[in-house]
């Protein structure tokens, strides 16, 4: 069991990382790794969203999906949006330098591939609460990963004189298919452990 | 008073110590000619032919973009060079001729121009040209031919038509990693010492590495600490972890002389380049490739870790950077 | 229909392929964009289920645009392109079941698409149901013809194959990296820079171009 | 001091450099006099500071070591006129920096002795504070170790602050100069009596005087000048650039650092170039005003080398043509030393009080294309303020005016060592100094808002 | 500017009143498609027991329920629920042998996988990956390589399976792993043995009630 | 399928009406007050919180947009007509003045001026200057490095073939950024009414500027005798225009060097390369 488990975060963190080898959440993480900072901090209120979400959608799965299998979508998305707009509304009553820190990350998260796509894959795999918190985790702890190195990489490829053809999107492009040549590094890792 | 002649004018400082970029790459080159030696000593004139088609891919793919630019100024620096040597040594022996030059292609292309060029660019060129490669065409990139090679007997797949399958005709062996790790057979240290293994050609023979690090390293050509933090966190890492967990984990003779760790230690680590400016930072640098390497080489599905590990850390380095900045004088 | 709104329809229909290309200029849609890409049949189912969600929506919300108040805008395109998606994946499901094994959850994903949130945001909430359309299929179109750009790169050069069918020999020795995950990166990067390399070369004639009418007319204008 | 300690050097600064110093065709030439010559030019602006005013008109007659330019305001001082004669014009005339300044220009008379228009001598002891500093502003006092900061603000010490430690600069880490040194042999007795009356102008307790071990003649000339004064001590350095620089020569001898953007003075410390302490020292003993300095010439340029007393003013043209002329192919004249200096367009410009040497060159100095920067380390590894130099000068080419803050852009006090080392050849200091002037650009807007 | 703020209630039915729509329209989409879903997945799952049993004829979905194993009633055309095994019958009516699916990770992901067993002669005869994000043209080879998957043929599963290296397989149960891909090959290998070590001691006794059924 | 109806209608509308109802809620206890203006831009935007802009979301985009630290434009999303209507709402303050224009007071192009020395190092007139002040015989004037060019945002400078900046006053939108640009400080911002400039600011008079540049202005006082009285004064051998009001182009006709030029566009245009060319 706890192999199983260091194989799901090892998983969704390194091997398949959520922007870099399964794609989801791209045009966030393209458009807000310029600066560091910022990256930083959509990484950080990521992982929390991506807390919630799992554990919403497992109660989902598991108490209302199974009698209305066809609301499966539109209700982990209304619940998530919903959920998260709350818990923004609340920090940003009780916590005012919480919320300009990470708060003001949260409405771009909620309608985001990343946050659907985790509802979906870790109720495809039919995991338990505990397992879809800790994939949910490893997703975040990955995308956090992500966009830190890619922020950086980007603000210092802004102090180079970059070909006029690539600048820009282009070269972000490269750059992260560079990154996910060097995820690939992981393949396999902790493989052995959950027997 | 008589007419002056015209001045020239320049900043400060008007001295120099001498040293050039264009001089530091060539004595890399120099250093590299005895590993390129060894290489053709064990896998025969193949490993030549392999180091002369990656370099060509490179030295023109570098004169493709740079002479739009700057003439072909950015050639003499000799940099494109030496990646594309470099690309070589970490490919295996029978590897086709397309292949090895389309590594070289990708690494001044991929590795390089896109950054703009020397200095520019964030990953080391010559292994995100073998990462590519890797990724693209795993099936070549991990077939290994058996040292002690006829020196001029050349294998079928080294000629295969571009871009067109290989046949594989060669005995195949597995390397001191892939036979530790997937059939649990030991190497002895004696060959891994002189080079009697199958790998990549410039990888196996630890003792050439060693004497060209330490050349290296004493004309300060590089900087030591990124090489020594590398060789000494794999070798204590794995010493700890063979105490712990003697199955999975060689001793750390084994790790630090088997694979590639020399040579990226010696050739990879060291690409000022890629890696940190400060010297915590190297430090720093040279620990994280140590953790990757183990952790991939015991934990991982890969029998190697080590370019994977420097690419990695490569993309760490502005973070590095950033944060090991030393303390200014009364800051 | 009149001149006017047909000439206009058509430009909002003309625009979204390429000059405001939703993947090519906007950068939006990329997820899908890259990871369904690896083979062109994928790519093609895709693009015809997220037309059909992007222009039923944009028809929706652009009826609805008066009723819907504002603070719950969000919340209704939500739960219309949710609507839309539901039944685009179940549809797949029950006739296309290999395709839709292979796009897995990205069907689904089609919902958080910033593309299509992004259209009814920015246009169909603010225009005719016509001009909606228009926008909508302009932009399904140029979403189709690059998500096709991008499979064909990839499909070819990962596979040798264009639509499953064998185009390079067989012996060709074909290049995994192009469907693996950085290969998608790449051929996305790569189809930019030579747009970019083409655009600069129809400036760069364009100048020339300006530059000699200029001289034309300054030698034989003849300024005081 | 000299001992065992020379093999290795003594304690020093971290980082730093070793330029070869080439300092052996000069070292052992004894300071000459050079002869009058026409014309002198004479700036206004010669110190850190508002420029004198001019107080002289064109035509009028004017005496070696007469005020011709009056201090305007507290920061700054008076000039003098290095030779007897008549004001040719009052015009805005080159100068080392390769601007035009305001500058008095004055034709020698050929036939007056050009003695000395001499103040009264005066012992310090007996004279006020006050007074003390304003006859150093009036005798045109400034530093004369590079930044020609006016002496009497100096030694003004604020109220509530005070002056523990004197330390007397004769490192001349510079390669090529070495008019301290030959000051230091030479006129010993100046330089420790300028010395004294600098402690007692500070009220301080201990006077050290820093030297390079290089300097074997001036340690034992100064040790011997100092025997018997227990409160001054002659410190043996190791042979290091820029173990001259004030913030090095502090970590040096006291093992501190002084805090970015704070001055000596907070740590107690005053240090003042031997220079300033012999010009010091002739002030009061003698009344002699700055009105000449000693400059050393060098380099393969020049078709002789020597060290040269110059009155200030004296234009570039005649101190080269005094050493013989420049050679054929000379292709670069410096004023100052060869990592700090400032290269010369022609040689119109004349000697002021901060120009230390002037340095002809053949040809420009290991001047090789530059490249990019390859991150290789050694401008760190090289930099004694431990600072970032190639990070520095891709921000300021960047101008990214922040970041240039954050790293601390305003400590580089641009010796130079980082450019020495560089094997790319970037001219990091230059750019450096583009940073530096747009971080002190945005801080004036900042203030202004 | 400023439009007048709708109520609160105008908002929740509003938006209450689309949920309700969407809802209608997802009913009627889902009754429309649901039994061709349903189909199709069932058929998935028949026609792979079917070819990871080879010879057998006729497929039926078995659950365990309480510990009993249980003949799953259902109609044809919906899949059994998670956990079902499926016995294949011969053209006699003789058990032939038993499919089970199995996962667990592979290389890179996730591998899904069924295969047939023959609890009489304790043999695998038979495997089929379903799923897996294996690397194309090295990985994937164990949905595909002839060669490895031969090795399924007739699998001794005592005292474990154990992979080899391709060309070593000495033992009736050890396995060619693939060259090139030995860590997918072993993914397959484990993923076989663990499956194997939950059903083996419960397929006995399910054996014994699905030949009895077919007596029946 | 009714049974599904039921089910479905209401679970949804469970749903929809519980959030709604805590939304409801929350937006009236947990409210937050802000700048008014932020919700006005906010509305403009498309509220997809792409992120493509950067920032993290449409509402903090507004908020730099309010806050001046970003532009319009950068909204990838917004068609043209929504940026024009951001950017019209964020600008209402300003506009209402005379247009200004950055105009160069030096003349001096390459083939005006000696150039006395071989500068090698960074092709930036700041760094140029910092070396002994460039290697042009004149230490007022322009160097030609073009810093001004690189600083101007609107891609309002172009360097001439003289190596002069030359400003394209349809484009410039007087911000300043050229003037901040110059070492020298040789920019000002003028009203475009006032046409009449003087090209030079070096303070000799005479043979002594003669000798450094032919295009400076040589202290003559011709301008200041022909204009208006007191419109024009001789301050530092420069003329200075007191009453740029009163002056016309008559006051130029007398220059020996055209350093004191009447401006109708750009400048040095009128002025055919050949004529300095010698
Ligand atoms: C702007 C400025 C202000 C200074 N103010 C003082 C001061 O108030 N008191 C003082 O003793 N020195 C002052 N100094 C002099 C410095 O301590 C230092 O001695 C001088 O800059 C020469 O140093 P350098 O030749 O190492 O550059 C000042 C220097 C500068 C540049
Ligand atoms: C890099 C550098 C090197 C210096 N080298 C010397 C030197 O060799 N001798 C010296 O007297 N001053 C040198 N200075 C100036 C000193 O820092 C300091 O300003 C001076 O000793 C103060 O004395 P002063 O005010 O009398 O000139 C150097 C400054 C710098 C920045
Ligand atoms: C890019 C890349 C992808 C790979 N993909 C797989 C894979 O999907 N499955 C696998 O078992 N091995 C894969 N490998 C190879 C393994 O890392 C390892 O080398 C191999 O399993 C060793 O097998 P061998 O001992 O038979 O050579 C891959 C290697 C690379 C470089
Ligand atoms: C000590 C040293 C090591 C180097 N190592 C590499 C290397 O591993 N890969 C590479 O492509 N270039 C290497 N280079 C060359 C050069 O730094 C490289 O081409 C740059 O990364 C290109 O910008 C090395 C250079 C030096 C001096
Ligand atoms: S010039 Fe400035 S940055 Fe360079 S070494 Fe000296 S203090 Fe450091
Ligand atoms: S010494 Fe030169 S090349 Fe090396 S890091 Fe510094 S600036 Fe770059
Ligand atoms: S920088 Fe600004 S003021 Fe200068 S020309 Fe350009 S737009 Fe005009
Ligand atoms: S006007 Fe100023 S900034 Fe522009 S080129 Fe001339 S000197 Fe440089
Ligand atoms: S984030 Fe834009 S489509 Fe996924």
């Amino acid at each position: 069991m706890r192999g199983e488990l260091i194989w799901i975060f090892a998983s969704a963190c390194l091997i398949n990382n959520f922007t870099l080898t399964y794609f989801l959440g791209l045009c966030p993480f393209f458009g807000v790794t310029g600066r560091l900072a910022t990256a930083l901090r959509l990484g950080l209120a990521n992982i929390f969203v991506m807390t919630i979400t799992a554990g919403a959608a497992w109660l989902l799965e598991r108490f209302v999906l199974p009698w209305v299998p066809y609301l499966r979508l539109i209700s982990f998305i209304l619940v998530i949006a919903s959920t998260v707009q709350f818990v923004e509304m609340l920090i940003r009553k009780t916590s005012p330098a919480l919320f300009r820190a990470l708060g003001i990350y949260l409405p771009l998260i909620t309608t985001n591939c990343a946050i659907l796509g985790l509802a979906l894959f870790a109720t495809n795999r039919g995991y338990g609460l505990l397992a879809s918190v800790i994939y949910a985790l490893g997703a975040g702890v990955g995308l956090l990963l992500a966009l830190v190195l890619m922020a950086s990489l980007r603000e210092e490829a802004a102090l180079a004189p970059v070909p006029r053809l690539v600048r820009g999107t282009a070269l972000s492009f490269f750059v992260a298919g560079i990154l996910s040549l060097a995820f690939m590094g992981f393949a396999g890792l902790f493989h052995g452990v959950v027997e | 008073m008589s007419e002056a002649p015209r001045l020239e004018l320049r900043a400060a400082p008007f001295l120099h110590r001498g040293l050039s970029t264009r001089r530091l790459m060539y004595e890399v080159l120099a250093s590299l000619v005895p590993v390129v030696g060894a290489a053709v000593y064990f896998f025969g004139v193949a490993a030549l032919l392999v180091v002369l088609a990656s370099s060509a891919g490179a030295v023109l793919t570098e004169w493709f973009f740079g002479a739009s630019r700057r003439g072909l100024g950015t050639l003499r620096d000799g940099s494109a060079l030496l990646t594309g040597v470099l690309l070589a040594l970490t490919l295996p022996p029978a590897l086709p001729l397309w292949m090895a030059f389309l590594g070289g292609v990708v690494a001044i292309g991929l590795g390089k121009t896109i950054w703009g060029g020397l200095g520019q660019n964030l990953f080391n060129p010559a292994l995100v040209g073998r990462a590519f490669l890797q990724a693209a065409f795993p099936e070549a990139l991990t077939t290994w031919t058996p040292p002690g090679r006829d020196l001029w007997s050349v294998p079928a797949s080294t000629f295969a038509w571009p871009f067109m399958r290989a046949d594989v005709d060669v005995t195949t062996s597995a390397t001191p990693l892939g036979l530790a790790k997937f059939a649990g057979q030991p190497t002895e240290l004696e060959a891994l010492w002189f080079g009697n293994t199958a790998g990549s050609l410039g990888e196996t023979s630890a003792v050439v590495l060693v004497v060209c690090g330490l050349v290296l390293a004493l004309r300060r050509v590089f900087d030591w600490r990124l090489c020594v933090s590398t060789i000494l966190g794999v070798a204590l890492l794995s010493g700890v972890l063979h105490a712990v967990l003697p199955e999975q984990c060689p001793p750390p003779a084994f790790t630090v002389l088997s694979g590639g760790l020399l040579f990226g230690a010696v050739y990879m680590v060291t690409d000022p380049v890629t890696t940190p400016l400060t010297p915590l930072g190297a430090w720093i640098f040279g620990s994280g490739v140590a953790v990757l390497v183990v952790l991939i080489r015991v934990w991982g599905g890969l029998p190697e870790g080590v370019m994977y590990a420097i690419l990695l850390m490569n993309a760490a380095t502005p973070l590095i950077n950033r944060y090991s900045q030393p303390r200014p004088y009364g800051g | 229909m009149s001149g006017p709104v047909r000439e206009s329809a058509w430009r909002e229909f003309a625009k979204g392929w390429w000059r405001e290309n939703p993947v090519f200029i906007a950068v939006l849609g990329l997820c899908p964009a890259l990871a369904v890409t690896a083979s062109l049949r994928n790519a093609l189912v895709m693009s015809g289920a997220t037309a059909f969600v992007l222009i039923g929506a944009s028809l929706v919300v652009s009826a609805l645009r008066h009723v819907v108040p504002r603070q719950v805008r969000i919340s209704v395109y939500i739960v219309v392109i949710a609507t839309l998606v539901t039944a685009v994946d179940f549809a797949l499901a029950a006739w296309m079941p290999v395709a839709h094994r292979e796009l897995g959850a990205f069907i689904a994903l089609i919902v958080v698409n910033c593309l299509i949130l992004g259209r009814q945001e920015a246009f169909a909430s603010k225009n005719r149901p016509v001009l909606a359309l228009a926008d909508a299929a302009g932009m399904a179109g140029g979403f189709a013809l690059s998500l096709c750009m991008i499979g064909a790169v990839r499909e070819l050069l990962g596979n040798g194959r264009v639509l499953g069918l064998r185009v390079l020999p067989a012996a060709y020795e074909p290049w995994a990296v192009m469907i693996l995950p950085p290969g998608g990166f790449f051929a996305l990067g790569l189809l930019l820079t030579v747009f970019a390399w083409l655009r600069e070369r129809a400036e760069q004639r364009r100048r020339a171009e300006q530059a000699r009418v200029a001289a034309a007319a300054r030698s034989g204008g003849g300024a005081p | 001091m000299i001992g065992p300690w020379v093999l290795w050097g003594g304690p020093s600064f971290r980082h730093g450099v070793h330029p070869e110093a080439s300092k052996e065709a000069t070292n052992r030439l004894p300071i000459e006099r050079m002869p009058f010559v026409e014309r002198y030019v004479v700036p206004m602006s010669q110190h850190t500071g508002a420029p004198a005013v001019p107080v002289v008109r064109r035509g009028e007659r004017v005496h070696r070591g007469q005020i011709v330019g009056r201090p305007h305001g507290y920061l700054s001082v008076a000039v003098h006129a290095p030779v007897t004669g008549v004001v040719e014009a009052v015009e805005p005339r080159p100068h080392p920096t390769g601007t035009r300044q305001l500058a008095v220009v004055i034709r020698a008379d050929p036939f007056d002795p050009q003695r000395a228009a001499h103040i009264r001598p005066a012992d310090p002891r007996w004279l006020p504070r006050e007074e003390i500093l304003r006859r150093i502003q009036l005798g045109g006092l400034v530093g004369l170790g590079g930044a020609a900061f006016p002496t009497h603000v100096k030694l003004d010490v604020p109220e509530g602050k005070r002056v523990r430690f004197v330390v007397l600069n004769g490192c001349e880490c510079e390669p090529y100069l070495t008019c301290d040194h030959r000051l230091m042999v030479e006129r010993r007795d100046a330089v420790v009596r300028g010395l004294r009356i600098l402690m007692q102008v500070t009220g301080c307790e201990r006077g050290y005087i820093g030297i390079e071990a290089d300097k074997p003649d001036a340690i034992e000339a100064l040790q011997a000048e100092a025997r018997d004064d227990p409160r001054v001590e002659v410190v043996s350095l190791r042979v290091k650039y820029p173990q001259g620089a004030e913030r090095m020569l502090i970590e040096t001898i006291f093992h501190r650092e002084v805090p970015s953007g704070k001055l000596p003075l907070d740590l107690e410390i005053l240090v003042q170039n031997v220079a300033t302490a012999a010009a010091l020292a002739d002030l009061f003993d003698r009344g002699q005003p700055l009105i000449e300095r000693v400059v050393t010439a060098a380099g393969d340029g020049l078709r002789r080398a020597a060290n040269l007393l110059v009155p200030i003013g004296t234009p570039l043209a005649d101190v080269v043509e005094h050493c013989g002329g420049l050679r054929e192919e000379a292709r670069q004249v410096i004023l100052g030393g060869p990592m700090m200096g400032q290269a010369q367009k022609t040689l119109e410009a004349p000697i002021v009080k901060g120009t230390s040497g002037v340095l002809a060159f053949s040809r420009p100095l290991g001047f090789v294309e530059e490249d990019p920067c390859i991150r290789c380390g050694r401008c760190l590894e090289a930099c004694p303020m431990i600072l970032n130099p190639s990070r520095l000068a891709a921000l300021a080419r960047q101008q990214d005016v922040e970041a240039l803050e954050r790293l601390h852009a305003l400590d580089c006090f641009e010796c130079g060592s980082c450019a020495y080392v560089c094997p790319s050849h970037i001219p990091l200091v230059q750019l450096i100094r583009v940073g530096k002037a747009l971080v002190r650009q945005a801080r004036r807007t900042r203030q202004v808002a | 500017m400023r439009e007048r703020e709708p109520g609160p209630w105008r908002l929740i039915l509003t938006l209450g009143g689309a949920g309700w729509l969407a809802g209608a329209l997802l009913v009627g989409v889902y009754l429309a498609t649901d039994p061709s879903i349903q189909r199709n997945r069932a058929r998935a799952l028949f026609a792979a027991a079917q070819r990871v049993l080879p010879g057998a004829e006729r497929i039926e979905a078995w659950l365990f329920k309480e510990g009993e194993p249980v003949r799953y009633e259902g109609p044809r055309d919906v899949p059994p629920p998670p956990g079902a095994l499926f016995a294949g019958y011969g053209p006699d009516g003789t058990l032939v042998g038993v499919a089970i699916p199995a996962e667990g990770p592979g290389f890179q992901d996730t591998i899904r996988l069924v295969y047939g067993f023959d609890p009489q002669r304790r043999l695998v005869i038979g495997l089929e990956v379903l799923e897996s994000r294996e690397t194309p043209g090295l990985g994937d080879k164990i949905a595909y390589d002839p060669d490895f998957l031969a090795n399924f043929g007739a699998l001794e599963v005592e005292p474990e399976v154990v992979a080899v290296r391709r060309g070593e397989k000495r033992r009736p149960h050890e396995v060619d792993c693939i060259t090139g891909a030995t860590i997918s090959s072993e993914a397959v290998v484990a993923i076989l043995n663990r499956s194997l070590e939950a059903w083996l001691p419960r397929l006995e006794r399910a054996a014994e009630r699905m030949r009895e059924r077919t007596g029946a | 399928m009714v049974n599904a109806l039921v089910l479905a209608s209401g679970v949804l509308g469970g749903i929809a009406f519980f959030f709604g109802a805590v939304l409801a809620v929350a937006h009236r206890y947990l409210r937050v007050e802000e700048d008014p203006r932020i919700e006005a831009v906010e509305r403009l935007l498309p509220g997809t919180n792409c992120g493509a802009c950067g920032e993290p979301g449409c509402r903090s985009f507004a908020e730099a947009l309010v806050a001046g630290r970003t532009a319009p434009g950068k909204c990838t999303v917004s068609p043209a007509s929504a940026v024009q209507a951001i950017a019209k709402f964020l600008g209402v303050e300003a506009g209402l003045e005379e247009k200004r224009v950055a105009r160069l007071h030096c003349a001096g192009g390459k083939s005006a001026v000696r150039r006395l020395a071989d500068y090698s190092g960074p092709r930036s007139c700041r760094a140029a200057y910092w070396v002994n002040a460039g290697e042009r015989a004149c230490p007022w004037g322009c160097l030609g490095f073009g810093d001004c060019e690189r600083a101007c945002t609107f891609d309002a400078i172009w360097m001439n073939e003289q190596e002069l900046p030359v400003v394209e006053p349809e484009k410039c939108t007087a911000c300043g950024d050229c003037v901040e640009a110059c070492p020298l400080e040789l920019f000002t911002l003028e009203p475009i009414s006032h046409k009449l400039i003087v090209q030079c600011r070096a303070p000799l008079a005479g043979e002594a500027i003669r000798a450094l540049c032919r295009v400076a202005c040589d202290a003559c006082g011709r301008c200041a005798l022909d204009a208006p009285p007191g419109a024009i004064e001789m301050r530092d051998n420069l003329p200075v225009i007191l009453d740029p009001k009163r002056v016309d182009e008559t006051c130029t006709y007398r220059c020996p060097t055209g350093a004191i030029r009447w401006i109708e566009g750009r400048q040095f245009e009128d002025r055919p390369v050949e004529e300095l060319v010698e």
